[in-house]
């Protein structure tokens, strides 16, 4: 209202326009201002959303460090993990705890009578084998034995936790409480009772594949798998209980959808972001788990490494060789580190709740 | 010395986001008079509570008044220091939110978050500050207020909540109050009650106050002055009745043809057409324009002026630009024939 | 064989009661909808208002078996809604959704989500005859065709609302519950969804129950309203003998409560100003629910439960003193 | 109030009593007894020692046998050592308590107040070197990390004694100890104090004009720590029961190895009342940490 | 009887391989041609040992027995134990004896406290109930008993002043020394030892060791022939059979003395015998007091002024720490917080080999692989076909580079079941070729050459092929007869070390091992039970005669992993 006070009426300025501009805007222009933006999906909208994260970036390229590493070195190295070290056929007794980049006097001798002998890039072990590849093989084992670990949580929880949250009532109620009771039993005690007792069961029953792989490591996914689901139940039930609140599951019911529609239409792809996300997360708690049993004596099977087994077995030579504790150590740090950073940038870029 | 309480000049606010800038507000005017109710309408999204926030400087961290000026009582409040800025809140403007059931912290007794107020803003001591915590809630209709001081916000009704809000914008007897939306979760008995209450409160304490609501309803029933919203600018402002019996521009037009009015129940309605406009992509004239029926040529290019219509009636329409053209140049051709 | 029945919705003394858990053992009954009778007929628009909470929603939902009810029967064509026969009933009652936002599936493309109803009771024998089904039912929403590939999540509120309505409208139904479908919706948005409402009951015959709390809203589409209060109904008449001679108290404050966008009405308009809140569900008051904030209260009121009875003309109240 | 009390009580009693079957019976089932050893004693010592720990009875009698003991208060001694298991687990649980419950303290002030601060600085430097850090710190193994710290306090630098026969320092354990749980609180804190800080109510106190750092610490904080709570009554527990790695490497006399030990030496009664101590005390720390949820958050009921 | 399972009775099926009526011999499932060497023999021969009363006849048949054995070569011995442990040049006159046991009491450390590691938390402080080698050494610094060992590991009189023994030498009469005290400052006699044995002997006491006394009458009987004198004088006991290395048992700590009064005052003595060595301020009779124990943690001994040579007791105090992590341990010792430490990470060892305060002594022990005679691996075979397939086998293994490589403190590489440096009962040593006797590889004094070289490769190659395999030129076994198995072992770095080399061996010849590691007890176990093909083994005498690691092998013995007669 002051406006007129200070400025009378400027007739003027209308004046001065384009009497074309005062024509009735076409359809066509007028749509033009209302255009709907680029089409994007979750997915797309997610990606965008991680790149930007400095955090998450950095862990996608240390994983895929990580990951092409363990696939090309084996190729590459010309040792095999469990191998002692021999030059020229003949056992090298000499070449046990070398350091990184270092030769054995077999191996120098071998090199100055021009053999050509592949550098042991994080030195050797005191069993004479090349130490690099035994840490590219226990990254192999320890992100193994992540992956299946989460797995097998995946499937415990995932069943459990939609059969509980899916059916409700009174199913519920006693599904969570024996879910609770599991939760305060002491899980150290489970490991090593379950441990033990499944090494003795798959060895009774095992097969070629128990023995390859070692029942202990299998254990471990078993134990692993048999503990934790527990909180990837609890996380999906939630995630069901919460996408059932939402009408469309209601409008799909309205529709005349059934049970299994439901699920795998509506509740799974809604939840599915958030369980692969902790899925993943569970990797870096059972590359824990790994190595603390790997501390107490229960890891994989010898002479297969495992970066706990290594970590720990270096602590024996923590003072004369600090380095061998310090490659596995840091793979193992750079991997749940790397995980649980992705996982979080993940978890801020995809979770629906955290969007609007 | 302003003769207005509150005078917003040019507020343009934007909202700096990973999507990139967001001008919530875009050149914002408006003054209000001392006890007065001032009544801001508009399309969701077009920037009403964006408005009351810079006023009140709480916006979200992303947001950023980047233009314009707000003087209350004279003194620009966005050149507060951050001690005169606290002190403004609460003291001489109070706002009162939208949804009294997460407005409160759950954690804390009524009382408790009653009396916060009062003892920052007045010299009272605690035994004090609750007896007037007591007070304001008797004020605004809150039965066995001695009670509810020592309940949780979760053992009240929504509406009782409501009305504890009330009371906590009230205590510390601001000049101004911003109601944002204040019914708008209730149910309309309740509604009815808490308008009610507002009414008069406004008439008891004589303050005025700024009532954000997309209810052209309410707007009718409890403003003097109204400004209607569309895309972070005003496009049209006037009394009630200039803005009820003679809208001047097209979004109002449309606004008050899209209601089921009660006189003409059953006729068919006449919506506007169209969705409401993305923020993050402003075209560059008229933001209505591109749901206009009748938008020119001009209006997909240049953002109208406000132009005058009556001593209390605006309108930043280009339509009244050319009908005032229009009429001049007849009146130039009738004066010309006059004074021919 | 079977005739055309002269209603197409009859409920009959529904109650709908939620076991509310207290403790490990003990469930209480919340008594959402109780004791609710109406009839709908076809291509009639019942309103249902009533304050947040009184079971509106709950009726609806009951009605096309989204709940089990715990009582009472629901005759659709003149046959009897149950359990065995409910996935046929399906393509016969539809409803849409009062939340545009949290209603549709935001993993789900338009395409898929208006083409559900043919997936679930396979309606298209070929993928064509199914995209062209959705796009005309697009067309017929005000949709742009165009985006049938987009998720739910780009478009606008009034937009997402076509959607659920296309959904609703894609078995064809012949009723359609509407709980609160424009609540959510700007003014000006809001407009254009109740034209379609209107327009689409004009063109396929749709009968609809309209749920919403904006009694404005409800009176310019409804043919009859039901004013519900606390699991009840306590009064159901035509839209403008109930907007013109409202009877029971609850209905009246409610009309009077209702702020009208015209300043010189509301200007002289009396409100008639409800005393405190409605009560819980969980611990109604005896006899008439309403007597706790009814200025006309008696002792009568809190004895026994008025009965809804006939005022002339189709217009029906549950009150003692009026 | 004490209904809700004593109902809880009565669920953890019947859960400790299903854990304690499920102990019992799978310790039975692992292959190994107590008086196995690289030497083997001879049959008649075996059979005098089976017998006298009831180990000659069926198993299903036995574990009656060991229920009804322990409503006498008996607990029985331990099957290697001979020591009165409640006494073990008294002493080396108040070593772990002392050690567990200044690592908590320490977790939760140094995780609340990061996870505060990288909260309050979003998306800003401080923000992303704490969860930078925080993150790493829960990137590596304890052994490792304790190893570490031994070895540069310890050996390195020489700062503080690996052993003492008069006192043992808690600098190191404590620190090994905590650095985990105070990583989690820390992006815990931050996640939910984000949350709280973006919710109306922490509006409303901005308006009535609350000063900035008492928004944080009375509306926000209190909110923050709803979660929190959740994560730390279980923490709790875990911590004071003690860790098998942080007692072995700093030669501290916890209930952690006490666990470990029982178990590989097939010392069944000290694994049963293990189990039973560590499941009661779990089952109380998540009730305490209902109760202070109900402090906290006065919206929960007890019914 | 073998001892399996016998606290599961209930479940007998869960190792299948088992009968379960295995305590008669000879019982076998019919039509299994397993090659079973008949044990009858060896059994009838270690009795015979044990009666023997002519010690020259009885080394001959130990002999005979070892070679018995070792004709099987399902013990593959890999190399003789030795003991290590790290001591500060300042401290010194520490000693150990051949057993492992280590005697502080006579040496000197600054202030005279010495701060050591032994072991982790020890098990049981009653000398009786004690099973372990660092229980040994706590025992034999806290108490005293007739004999003990000097500082040059020999048998040296301790409480007894004298002994006479019998002509026929099963009569020893021991005179005790005068003015004996235990710790509180009571009379120690003759008495005080009756007790102590014959508790120890008894079954009812559970102790794991009461079968060191088998040697002395009425052992069986539970009627143990020792009686002191009515003045505690003198204490007269009876033996079984003469027993060469009778006085090697008198200084075992199970024969320790201990004080009736003080072991039976707690009130459950009855049903923990052990109770009254439960916590620190037991009374005891040796160089040291217990005076404070933080379990898990220290214990702190002090000198006892009653211990009959106090005045020559120089170490006033002993702090011990009690732990069992090598890290930590080696961390504490580097640090200069202990000053003796009795665990050196396998790994550090190489760094200190020559350094001084490094210590290797000799002890009396083999470390070996057994072979489950009855494995599927020899099913098939005849019982020669089955020996010249494990004795390919043992020929196969690098010692050498195990001893140098893993165990890397100058272990010798074992050819022998019995180790070197055994006592042969009559004076001399039993591991050597003499007049009666010479062993099958006269050179190396053993049953093989313990040297690593192409030679054994080959005689390995030719063996494989006496046992029926069919190998290619290149010497690899012939893909059409594999052979695969299993090696089993507890989880121990060492033990694994040990079993990745014999695996990589066995590869040369394409022998096929899989390493299964198993939890403690589980291992102990199972390799007692039979379940497993190849496990790894080790034992380390408890007493200098040969007769301790040959009476293990007899057919009813618990020890005898190795299935034999079973
Ligand atoms: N914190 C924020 N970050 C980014 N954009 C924001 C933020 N707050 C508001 N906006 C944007 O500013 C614009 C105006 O919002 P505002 O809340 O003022 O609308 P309104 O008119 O109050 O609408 P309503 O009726 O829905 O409350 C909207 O487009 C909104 O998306
Ligand atoms: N699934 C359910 N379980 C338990 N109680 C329910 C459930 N659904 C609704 N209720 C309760 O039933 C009563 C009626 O709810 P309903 O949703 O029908 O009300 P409404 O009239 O639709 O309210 P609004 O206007 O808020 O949508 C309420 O008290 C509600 O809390
Ligand atoms: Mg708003
Ligand atoms: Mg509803």
């Amino acid at each position: 209202m002051q406006n007129t006070e200070k400025h009378p009426m400027k007739k003027p300025f209308s004046m001065q326009l384009d009497p074309n501009m005062f024509e009735l805007a076409t359809e066509e222009e007028k749509r033009q201002q209302e255009v709907m933006g680029e089409s994007t999906t979750f997915l797309r909208d997610g990606v965008k959303k991680l790149l930007k994260n400095p955090l998450a970036v950095f862990s996608l390229v240390v994983i895929a460090i990580i990951l092409i590493t363990i696939v090309v070195a084996p190729m590459v190295v010309p040792y095999k993990y469990s191998e002692i070290i021999s030059v020229d056929g003949m056992r090298d007794r000499g070449a046990k705890n070398l350091g990184p980049f270092e030769y054995s006097e077999l191996e120098q001798e071998f090199i100055d009578n021009g053999g050509e002998v592949f550098p042991h890039i994080f030195g050797t072990d005191a069993l004479s084998r090349d130490y690099f590849i035994r840490v590219v093989y226990g990254t192999r084992v320890s992100l193994g034995v992540g992956l299946f670990a989460s797995l097998i949580v995946l499937v415990i929880g995932l069943l459990y936790g939609s059969i509980s949250g899916y059916v409700g009532g009174r199913a519920d109620l006693i599904m969570m409480r024996i879910v609770d009771i599991i939760y305060s039993l002491p899980d150290m005690l489970i490991i090593i009772l379950l441990s033990v007792v499944l090494d003795q069961v798959l060895s009774d029953v095992g097969g070629p594949l128990v023995n390859r792989l070692g029942s202990n490591m299998i254990s471990i996914f078993l134990v692993f798998g048999l503990l934790y689901w527990v909180s990837m139940a609890r996380l999906v039930r939630g995630q069901i209980l919460s996408i059932k609140k939402n009408d469309y599951v209601l409008a799909a019911k309205a529709v005349g959808a059934k049970a299994p529609r439901i699920i795998r239409k509506h509740i799974l792809p809604n939840s599915i972001s958030v369980i692969i996300i902790s899925t993943a997360l569970q990797i870096p708690a059972a590359i824990f788990t790994e190595s603390f049993l790997s501390f107490v004596g229960l890891g994989v099977q010898a002479p297969m490494p495992s970066l706990g087994s290594l970590a720990n077995a270096a602590r024996e030579g923590l003072q004369s060789y600090p380095y061998k504790l310090l490659f596995p150590a840091a793979i193992i740090s750079l991997i749940v580190l790397s995980l649980n950073l992705l996982g979080d940038g993940m978890r801020d870029a995809f979770d629906p709740k955290l969007r609007k | 010395m302003s003769e207005y309480l509150l005078e917003v000049k040019d507020l343009h606010t934007s909202f700096f986001t990973d999507a990139g800038e967001v001008q919530a507000v875009n050149g914002v005017s408006f003054n209000l008079e001392k006890g007065k109710i001032l009544g801001i309408v508009g399309e969701s999204g077009s920037g009403k509570s964006v408005t009351a926030y810079s006023i009140m400087s709480i916006l979200a961290d992303t947001g950023r008044v980047t233009k314009g000026e707000i003087f209350y009582n004279g003194e620009d409040v966005l050149k507060y220091s951050k001690k005169q800025i606290h002190n403004f809140r609460g003291k001489n403007v109070s706002i009162i939110f939208q949804d009294p059931m997460t407005s409160l912290n759950p954690v804390f007794t009524i009382g408790n978050q009653l009396e916060e107020a009062i003892l920052l803003h007045t010299d009272r001591n605690q035994k004090e500050a609750r007896e007037h915590a007591v007070k304001m809630l008797e004020l605004v209709g809150v039965n066995e207020p001695r009670k509810r001081v020592k309940q949780y916000p979760f053992e009240l009704s929504g509406g009782m909540r409501q009305r504890v809000m009330i009371a906590m914008a009230l205590a510390c007897e601001p000049d101004i109050l911003i109601a944002d939306e204040p019914t708008t979760a209730l149910d309309v008995t309740i509604q009815a009650q808490i308008l009610e209450l507002m009414q008069e409160l406004q008439g008891r304490l004589g303050m005025s106050i700024i009532l954000v609501t997309h209810d052209l309803g309410v707007i009718a029933e409890m403003c003097d002055e109204i400004i209607v919203m569309y895309g972070g600018r005003v496009c049209e402002r006037g009394t009630a009745d200039d803005i009820f019996y003679n809208p001047c521009h097209e979004y109002t037009k449309g606004l008050l043809n899209s209601i089921p009015n009660i006189t003409r129940i059953k006729e068919r309605l006449k919506p506007i057409a169209g969705s409401p406009i993305n923020i993050i992509n402003m075209p560059p004239g008229c933001a209505f324009a591109s749901r206009c029926d009748s938008a020119m040529k001009v209006c997909l290019t240049i953002v109208p002026e406000e132009l005058t219509l009556s001593e209390t009636h605006k309108a930043s329409c280009w339509l009244n630009v050319k009908k005032m053209a229009e009429e001049s140049r007849k009146e130039d051709d009738h004066g010309g024939g006059i004074s021919g | 064989m079977t005739m055309a029945a002269e209603y197409l919705v009859e409920v009959q003394n529904l109650k709908q009661y939620f076991p509310i858990r207290m403790g490990l053992f003990k469930t209480v009954p919340l008594k959402a909808v109780d004791d609710v009778s109406f009839k709908i007929k076809p291509g009639e628009t019942l309103g249902l208002v009533g304050e947040s909470g009184c079971g509106k929603t709950t009726v609806g939902r009951s009605i096309i078996r989204l709940y089990e009810p715990t009582d009472g029967t629901v005759l659709f064509d003149g046959e009897l809604v149950s359990k065995e026969n409910i996935q046929s009933m399906r393509r016969n009652m539809q409803m849409v959704f009062q939340d545009p936002y949290s209603s549709l599936n935001p993993r789900m493309t338009v395409e898929d989500i208006i083409g559900e109803p043919f997936d679930v009771h396979n309606l298209c024998r070929t993928k064509k005859e199914r995209r062209e089904r959705i796009l005309s039912l697009m067309e017929l929403v005000g949709l742009n065709a165009e985006h049938a590939a987009r998720y739910a999540h780009e478009f606008s509120g009034g937009q997402r609302q076509r959607i659920g309505i296309a959904r609703a409208l894609a078995v064809d139904p012949k009723f359609i519950v509407c709980d609160e479908p424009v609540s959510a919706l700007d003014v000006s948005i809001q407009a254009q969804v109740l034209n379609m409402f209107e327009d689409l009951q004009k063109k396929l015959g749709v009968a609809y129950l309209f749920i919403a709390h904006d009694l404005l809203v409800v009176h310019h589409l409804a043919d009859r309203i039901a004013v519900m209060y606390l699991g009840k109904i306590v009064e159901i008449a035509d839209a403008d003998e109930l907007n013109d001679h409202p009877i029971h108290p609850y209905t009246l404050s409610l009309l009077s409560a209702v702020p009208i966008p015209d300043p010189i009405i509301s200007r002289e308009k009396k409100r008639i100003i409800l005393e405190g809140d409605v009560p819980s569900p969980l611990n109604m008051p005896s006899g008439c629910s309403f007597r706790t904030r009814c200025r006309y209260a008696t002792e009568e009121c809190a004895e026994k439960v008025p009965p809804l009875t006939d005022r002339g003309a189709g217009h029906f109240v549950a009150c003692w003193n009026k | 109030m004490l209904r809700y009390v004593v109902k809880r009580v009565g669920l953890a009693g019947l859960t400790v009593l299903i854990i304690t079957a499920i102990t019992f019976f799978t310790m039975n089932a692992i292959p190994g007894g107590p008086f196995d050893a690289e030497k083997a004693p001879s049959p008649a010592v075996k059979a005098v020692l089976e017998a006298r720990f009831n180990l000659d009875k069926p198993i299903a009698q036995q574990y009656v046998l060991y229920l009804g003991n322990i409503l006498e208060g008996d607990f029985g001694v331990s099957l290697k050592t001979g020591r009165d298991i409640m006494l073990t687990i008294t002493e080396s649980f108040s070593t772990s308590a002392k050690l567990g419950g200044m690592a908590v303290v320490v977790a939760l002030f140094f995780g609340v107040t990061l996870g505060s601060i990288a909260a309050l600085n979003r998306n800003k430097l401080p923000d992303r070197i704490i969860i930078f850090f925080s993150t790493l710190a829960t990137a590596v193994p304890s052994f490792v990390l304790a190893t570490i710290l031994l070895l540069v306090f310890s050996i390195q630098l020489g700062w503080i004694q690996v052993w003492n026969a008069e006192s043992t320092n808690y600098i190191l354990p404590v620190i090994s100890l905590s650095l985990y749980p105070m990583a989690y609180i820390t992006r815990l804190t931050k996640s939910s104090m984000l949350d709280a800080l973006g919710q109306d109510y922490v509006r409303t106190a901005k308006a009535k004009g609350v000063v900035g750092w008492k928004i944080i610490f009375k509306h926000a904080l209190r909110n923050a720590l709803i979660p929190i709570i959740t994560y730390v009554g279980p923490m709790t527990a875990y911590i004071l029961t003690g860790s098998l790695v942080v007692e072995t490497v700093f030669t501290i006399g916890g209930l952690g190895s006490k666990f470990v030990s029982g178990i590989t030496n097939r010392d069944y009664p000290m694994i049963m009342a293990t189990t039973i101590f560590l499941a009661t005390l779990m089952v109380m720390a998540n009730l305490i940490s209902d109760l202070i949820y109900k402090l906290v958050d006065p919206r929960i009921s007890f019914d | 009887a073998c001892s399996n399972n016998e606290e599961t009775p209930e479940e007998p099926t869960e190792t299948p391989t088992e009968e379960p009526g295995e305590e008669e011999p000879g019982e076998e499932e019919p039509g299994e041609a397993n090659p079973l060497p008949e044990w009858g023999a060896y059994d009838e021969l270690i009795r015979e040992i044990k009666s023997s009363t002519d010690f020259v006849a009885r080394e001959a048949l130990m002999h005979e027995a070892e070679d018995m054995l070792m004709e099987t070569f399902a013990l593959v011995p890999l190399y003789y134990y030795n003991d290590i442990y790290l001591q500060k040049p300042e401290v010194t006159g520490l000693y150990a004896n051949p057993f492992g046991t280590k005697f502080f009491m006579y040496g000197s450390a600054p202030d005279n406290v010495l701060k050591l590691q032994l072991a982790s938390e020890p098990d049981k402080l009653d000398p009786a109930l004690n099973s372990t080698v660092d229980g040994a050494t706590l025992a034999a610094n806290t108490f005293i008993g007739l004999y003990t060992y000097d500082d040059k590991g020999a048998l040296a009189p301790a409480l007894a002043e004298s002994y006479t023994e019998s002509e026929d030498g099963l009569t020893y009469v021991f005179t005790l020394k005068d003015g004996l005290k235990w710790s509180d400052g009571s009379e120690l006699n003759a008495k005080d030892f009756e007790y102590a044995w014959k508790r120890a002997a008894n079954p009812d006491t559970g102790a794991d060791y009461s079968y060191m006394f088998n040697a002395i009458a009425g052992y069986d009987d539970n009627d143990l022939q020792v009686t002191a004198s009515e003045d505690g004088k003198t204490l007269t006991v009876v033996l079984a059979a003469p027993t060469a290395y009778f006085l090697d048992l008198v200084a075992f700590p199970t024969y320790l003395p201990l004080k009736q009064s003080e072991v039976e005052a707690p009130a459950d003595y009855a049903t923990n015998p052990g109770a009254w060595a439960l916590e620190a301020g037991f009374v005891s009779n040796g160089a040291y007091t217990l005076e404070t124990w933080n379990h898990n943690e220290s214990m702190v001994y002090v000198k006892n002024p009653n211990f009959y040579r106090a005045d020559e007791v120089t170490i006033e105090r002993l702090e011990l720490m009690l732990s069992d992590d090598d890290a930590a341990i080696y961390a504490a010792y580097n640090s200069g917080d202990l000053q003796f430490i009795d665990t050196v990470p396998t790994d550090e060892i190489a760094s200190l080999l020559d350094d001084p305060e490094f210590n290797i002594v000799e002890q009396l022990g083999t470390y070996y692989v057994t072979f489950n005679v009855k494995s599927p691996l020899f099913e098939g075979k005849t019982v020669e076909q089955a020996n010249a397939m494990r004795k390919a086998i043992a020929l196969l293994i690098d010692r050498g580079y195990i001893a140098e490589n893993i165990g890397q403190t100058g272990q010798v590489p074992a050819n022998a079941f019995i180790p070197a440096g055994m006592m042969d009962g009559h004076g001399g040593v039993f591991k050597e070729n003499d007049a009666d006797y010479t062993y099958p590889d006269e050179e190396s004094v053993g049953y093989f050459d313990p040297v690593y070289s192409n030679a054994s490769v080959e005689e390995a190659i030719m063996l494989l092929e006496e046992a029926g395999f069919t190998m290619t030129a290149d010497g690899m076994l012939d893909a059409s007869n594999p052979i695969s198995f299993e090696y089993v072992t507890n989880e121990s770095s060492g033990h694994i070390a040990v079993a990745e080399a014999i695996q990589q061996d066995l590869a040369v010849v394409g022998i096929d091992m899989t390493i299964k590691t198993m939890e403690w007890s589980v291992f102990l176990n199972e390799r007692k039970a039979g379940n497993f093909d190849v496990a790894r083994n080790g034992w380390i005498a408890d007493f200098n005669d040969p007769i301790n690691m040959l009476e293990m092998w007899t057919s009813d013995s618990g020890n005898n992993d190795a299935q034999f007669g079973k």
